[in-house]
């Protein structure tokens, strides 16, 4: 379980996270959503620590690590995927995959299996001794997921996932990410655009609006918020006199 | 998933085995049909594998350029031949040497793990700073190794006789340990790169900050290659002090770093098996130009004497593979893979 | 007093040196992220046109100092042509690569068409007078050398903000797509950038043959080799970074002469480099720009 | 005036727009709608040339896909890129001159600057400091202003009200209606659906890099039935 408390970054003056907090449940898939530049990557950045707070807590099982480096808290089981994808282009799909698998090797009560069933599960089995290169564009960004998955993360953090799939490949990822609630105990952040995705995907929702969290729960109560809808979709410019 | 690295590592014994292959093939033919001389060249060609096969292991796998080679292989070269040489001797040849330095005498094996030592630890305290920098940062202080090293050599000239030469090491390697060495050096750098370490560091290269996040410790990874990378120099400065008989400071400088870079990136630096391709092919191509340059008589025309067409030309290899083959002539791949496409 | 003007004198000279190599190389750096370790032959290619120039056309010290200007130029805008354009927008590595080749060609080439030794080039040591000022004695090179650096360093600046080029050689360093996406034409600024650093580096290559009176193949190495350091010290590509490690390595250089016993002499360059590697690992992006967190965003 | 036909747009090896249709006629101001992602910064990107694409894109009948990203500029397409751009470290007077480099008549570009200092007097009373001093929302006009000083034949404008206040954004959207009275071609890129929607004559939905839906502003009425598919309700 993940608890952010009152967590800001500044850049220079610029607050672009500002006194944010929300928790998420084990097996909760929560959504962060907000217009762009709402600070929802920065928020991610400041989870995995390739950004450090300016202020505020964050805690994974009770315990704090927003003072840990970001590798220590990937190894601690934070994973995440990249908004613009960071796959290793060298190293064939597999040896990607290892390079987060070596993180764990040594830790007692590992789910083996649970890779190869994510291998099998997204669609990877067949490009293993492949360069992330040559890969469509939604199998990159399943390698990412699955790339992350083999930390064995407490909490995963998915950046955009569905961004540049086409709609099939959406639906499948859907159904991959409940598949994986049920096998793998973890609390899971989703930024997303797609709303309908996040809508059906999410146990509940925070929404980001210039640095600050607007509302915080279930995804039909915030969206009705209003003050939700207009950080999302704009709020009207019109001045009256100029009514056509 | 269980993890296969075995697969890895097993591919790896065998691509060094191949390479291993090629360097005795080589060995073999100079004892069948070679002639003496060229034993030396065989030498100096080994020393630089060990020394390119070195690089590749931090500039290689970490994809960082670093200049500073030279300066710990003539480190290594001199606490080596100081250990060693007879006391007798360096009476002689270093007569004004400060704190007894030129009263005692080592056997090979105690002078070898000494320079060993000095040069690691070294690489240590090098390596926590340099494995914190990045890009240009390195490059620069590398530089700067390369550079004050090489000042301490050229003013205490009464330890390291600057560029004068330091003579009377007793001859202790010939051709058989040298190739010995060369085949440790490809099976130790090409098992690293397959180790967890490699893989790592080669992540690192490819995106940093995706490595991070993947729980991998940058710092740790690169520093642990340099100081193996510092050792594999050290062994070569060793190996050329020990069949020289004399060394001076100015190998040990620049020119010798561009043409160890040279060869990696011919090669391709992120393979063992390129570094070692690229080694082998820019010395047999210096030994013709070299032949060249001495202006020989061709029979019908006679060649001008040509002083600077090896560094001409080792330049416009260095151009020539930055423009047309980035990645060098192995790019990804290793020996036993040389049939399969180039991934990267 | 004496003692201490000829010093501050050095300083400022040896500084003026290094600013004027270090701008050229970050002018280049700025615009388009390359180490251009060549920069030292485009010295060095100077030198030796000077002595053809000599040797076929003319004497006449000041017809020279234009030729030497105007091959430093030519050279420097041909090398962007033939060996940089091709690696533009390749990494860092492979632009400090390629450069360490070119260099090593034209080294090579100097050797070959020239003579491994140092040829004589007497013309420009008419600058280097010993003038009496009062009780003191300063050597009028270093008088020369530290105005000419100060008003090319201003008449550069000038350009830099005034001129639509100028303006948008600065703004390239910043976002160098921008630029384009405002209609001003890339080859047009990387050109003029190098074309700049030829100039810079002609000039250095004037002062440099006036104090040695003579051309090597290496000539242009280890000017640059400290100027790169300069570059580093300011924050690798900063304009007036370069000028202020430029000065401030004179003034080191000077220092460590001066406080370390003359024994020591031969160790100046090793303190420097020293105290270079120590500023980069305190701050890595130069003294002038602390080091920014920036996320997954690079 | 621009005609874009079949265009396909490349990310590295990935095809991020599929062959897509715009036409914006002279006057006119054109929205680009879509979810992140979606291809409408590339679309922009394969206008002004920053992005491998294939198709054409016809400016006045002329195919420019063949030219530079100088050439196009000169030909008269500008753009406020997304995240603004501007030359953070130059002043902004200096900005305002980068904007109009490519101008000969630059007494008049001089007077033009004036006009816009006017205009905008937080430009005018920092003029000679760097822009990155400025906030967001006048950072964001110094982008329009930069982009106008070229005098193009058409602005393009990448979220022109991406992380301002609400307020800020309102002043952004009086000075797009105000380029709409100057009859300037406008093609926009907005998240802002409501705002967009009342400055824009014609709408694209652009969604995984296809047009899902477009017309007239009328048709999408008050826009809330464009929320669903914006919010990603495929096809």
């Amino acid at each position: 379980m993940l608890e952010v408390r009152g967590v800001s970054k500044n850049f220079g003056g610029v607050k672009a996270v500002n006194n944010a907090s929300f928790s998420v449940e084990d097996r909760q898939i929560h959504g962060l959503i907000g217009p762009n530049g709402a600070g929802k990557t920065t928020m991610i950045n400041l989870i995995s620590g390739l950004l450090s707070v300016s202020n505020g807590e964050i805690e994974v099982d009770g315990q704090p690590i927003h003072t840990l480096a970001a590798e220590t808290r990937a190894k601690m089981g934070v994973g995440r995927t990249f908004q613009n994808l960071r796959l290793f282009h060298n190293l064939s799909v597999r040896r990607n995959i290892e390079v987060a698998e070596i993180q764990v090797k040594k830790q007692v009560n590992i789910d083996a299996g649970l890779v190869e069933d994510a291998i099998d599960r997204f669609g990877l089995r067949g490009a293993l001794d492949q360069s992330p290169g040559s890969l469509p564009y939604g199998q990159m960004r399943r390698l990412e997921i699955v790339r992350a998955l083999a930390l064995r993360p407490k909490v995963l953090m998915l950046d955009e996932p569905a961004a540049g799939m086409n709609p099939e490949e959406t639906d499948a990822l859907f159904e991959n990410l409940t598949w994986l609630r049920q096998r793998h105990p973890c609390s899971i952040i989703l930024i997303e655009h797609d709303l309908k995705f996040i809508m059906s995907a999410c146990d509940m929702l925070t929404v980001m609006n210039m640095g600050s969290v607007l509302a915080s729960g279930l995804p039909r109560e915030v969206t009705k918020n209003k003050e939700v809808i207009d950080a999302y979709l704009g709020q009207s410019q019109q001045t009256p006199q100029e009514e056509n | 998933m269980t993890l296969r690295l075995n697969i890895n590592q097993r591919k790896g014994l065998v691509g060094s085995t191949l390479l291993s292959l090629l360097i005795l093939a080589i060995v073999g033919a100079y004892y069948l049909w070679g002639e003496s001389y060229q034993a030396r060249i065989l030498y100096a060609t080994f020393v630089n594998l060990l020394v390119v096969v070195g690089l590749q292991v931090f500039m290689g796998n970490a994809k960082i350029t670093s200049f500073s080679h030279s300066a710990f292989m003539g480190i290594a070269a001199y606490v080596a031949a100081i250990c060693v040489t007879p006391a007798a001797m360096k009476a002689i040849s270093l007569p004004d040497a400060p704190w007894g330095l030129n009263a005692f005498e080592l056997s090979p094996l105690v002078s070898v793990l000494l320079a060993l030592s000095i040069t690691g630890i070294l690489g240590l305290l090098t390596g926590l700073f340099m494995a914190r920098l990045t890009g240009v940062g390195v490059t620069i202080v590398s530089i700067a190794i390369l550079v004050i090293v090489h000042s301490i050599f050229l003013h205490r000239t009464d330890i390291f006789k600057g560029n004068q030469a330091f003579f009377g090491i007793p001859k202790i390697f010939d051709l058989p340990h040298i190739t010995i060495l060369a085949i440790a050096a490809i099976f130790i750098a090409r098992l690293f790169r397959e180790s967890a370490f490699g893989l790592q560091l080669r992540a690192c290269a490819d995106d940093e900050i995706g490595a991070r996040a993947m729980g991998v410790d940058v710092y740790r990874t690169r520093l642990i290659a340099w100081v193996i990378g510092t050792l594999f120099f050290a062994t070569a400065g060793i190996a050329y002090a020990f069949f020289l008989g004399t060394i001076s400071a100015r190998p040990f400088y620049f020119n010798f770093v561009f043409l160890t870079v040279a060869m990696l990136i011919l090669g391709g630096l992120r393979s063992v098996s390129g570094a070692v391709i690229g080694t082998l092919l820019i010395t047999i191509g210096l030994e013709v130009v070299r032949w060249l340059e001495t202006g020989p008589d061709l029979g019908i025309i006679k060649m001008p004497q040509m002083l600077g067409l090896s560094g001409l030309l080792l330049g416009v290899v260095i151009v020539a593979v930055m423009t047309f083959l980035p990645n060098g002539i192995m790019g990804n791949r290793e020996i036993e893979e040389i049939f399969k496409k180039d991934p990267g | 007093m004496d003692y201490v003007i000829q010093q501050v004198l050095n300083a400022l000279s040896f500084g003026a040196e290094y600013a004027l190599i270090a701008l050229g190389l970050a002018i280049v750096f700025s615009i388009m992220g390359l180490v251009n370790f060549a920069h030292g032959e485009v010295i060095a290619f100077g030198g030796y046109s000077m002595i053809v120039v000599a040797t076929l056309l003319t004497g006449n010290p000041w017809v020279l100092m234009i030729m030497v200007l105007a091959a430093c130029v030519l050279i420097a805008t041909v090398l962007e042509r033939v060996a940089f354009r091709t690696v533009r927008g390749a990494d860092l590595t492979t632009g400090l690569l390629t450069a360490f080749g070119v260099s090593i060609i034209l080294q090579n080439l100097f050797l070959l068409l020239g003579s491994p030794r140092p040829m004589a080039a007497t013309q420009f040591i008419f600058l280097d007078k010993t003038l009496t000022i009062g009780a003191i004695r300063v050597s009028s090179l270093q008088i020369y050398e530290t105005v000419a650096t100060v008003v090319a360093i201003i008449i550069l600046l000038t350009f830099l903000r005034r001129t639509t080029l100028g303006i948008a050689m600065r703004a390239a360093a910043l976002d160098f797509e921008m630029v384009r996406l405002c209609g001003i034409r890339a080859n047009r600024v990387i050109a003029g950038a190098f074309a700049m650093s030829g100039l810079l580096a002609g000039l250095a290559c004037i002062f440099i043959m006036a104090r040695r009176g003579s051309v090597s193949p290496h000539m242009g190495f280890d000017p640059v080799l400290t100027a790169f350091v300069a570059c580093v010290i300011g924050g690798f590509g900063s304009l007036p970074g370069a000028v202020l490690g430029g000065f401030l390595l004179g003034i080191c250089e000077v220092a460590v002469q001066v406080l370390l016993p003359q024994s020591y002499g031969g160790l100046a360059q090793a303190v420097v480099f020293a105290l270079v590697a120590l500023i980069l690992i305190w701050r890595p992006d130069g003294i002038l720009s602390p080091a920014q967190e920036k996320g997954d965003k690079i | 005036m621009l005609q874009i036909e079949s265009l396909k747009v490349f990310h590295g090896l990935i095809e991020a727009v599929h062959g897509i249709d715009i036409k914006i006629s002279k006057g006119q101001c054109v929205c680009l709608l879509g979810p992140n992602g979606a291809g409408k910064t590339s679309t922009l990107s394969s206008i002004t040339g920053t992005a491998r694409a294939t198709g054409s894109v016809r400016l006045d009948g002329n195919d420019i896909m063949a030219l530079s990203i100088e050439e196009r500029c000169k030909r008269g397409i500008a753009i406020s890129p997304e995240g603004r751009r501007i030359f953070s470290n130059l002043s902004i007077q200096d900005n305002m001159i980068m904007g109009g480099a490519i101008r000969r008549d630059k007494t008049r570009l001089a007077q033009e600057i004036e006009e816009w200092i006017s205009h905008f007097p937080v430009l005018g009373e920092r003029r000679n400091q760097p822009a990155g001093t400025l906030s967001g929302g006048e950072q964001q006009m110094l982008a329009i202003v930069r982009a106008l000083l070229s005098k193009p034949r058409i602005l393009l404008l990448d979220e022109p009200s991406l992380g301002l206040a609400p307020q800020i954004t309102a002043r952004v959207f009086e000075i797009i209606r105000d380029l709409k009275k100057q009859e300037m071609t406008i093609l926009l890129v907005e998240q802002n659906v409501a705002a967009a929607m009342e400055v824009s004559d014609y709408v694209y939905v652009l969604n995984n890099g296809a047009i899902s839906s477009h017309g007239d502003v009328g048709k999408f009425g008050d826009g809330s039935d464009l929320m669903d598919e914006l919010m990603g309700v495929h096809r």
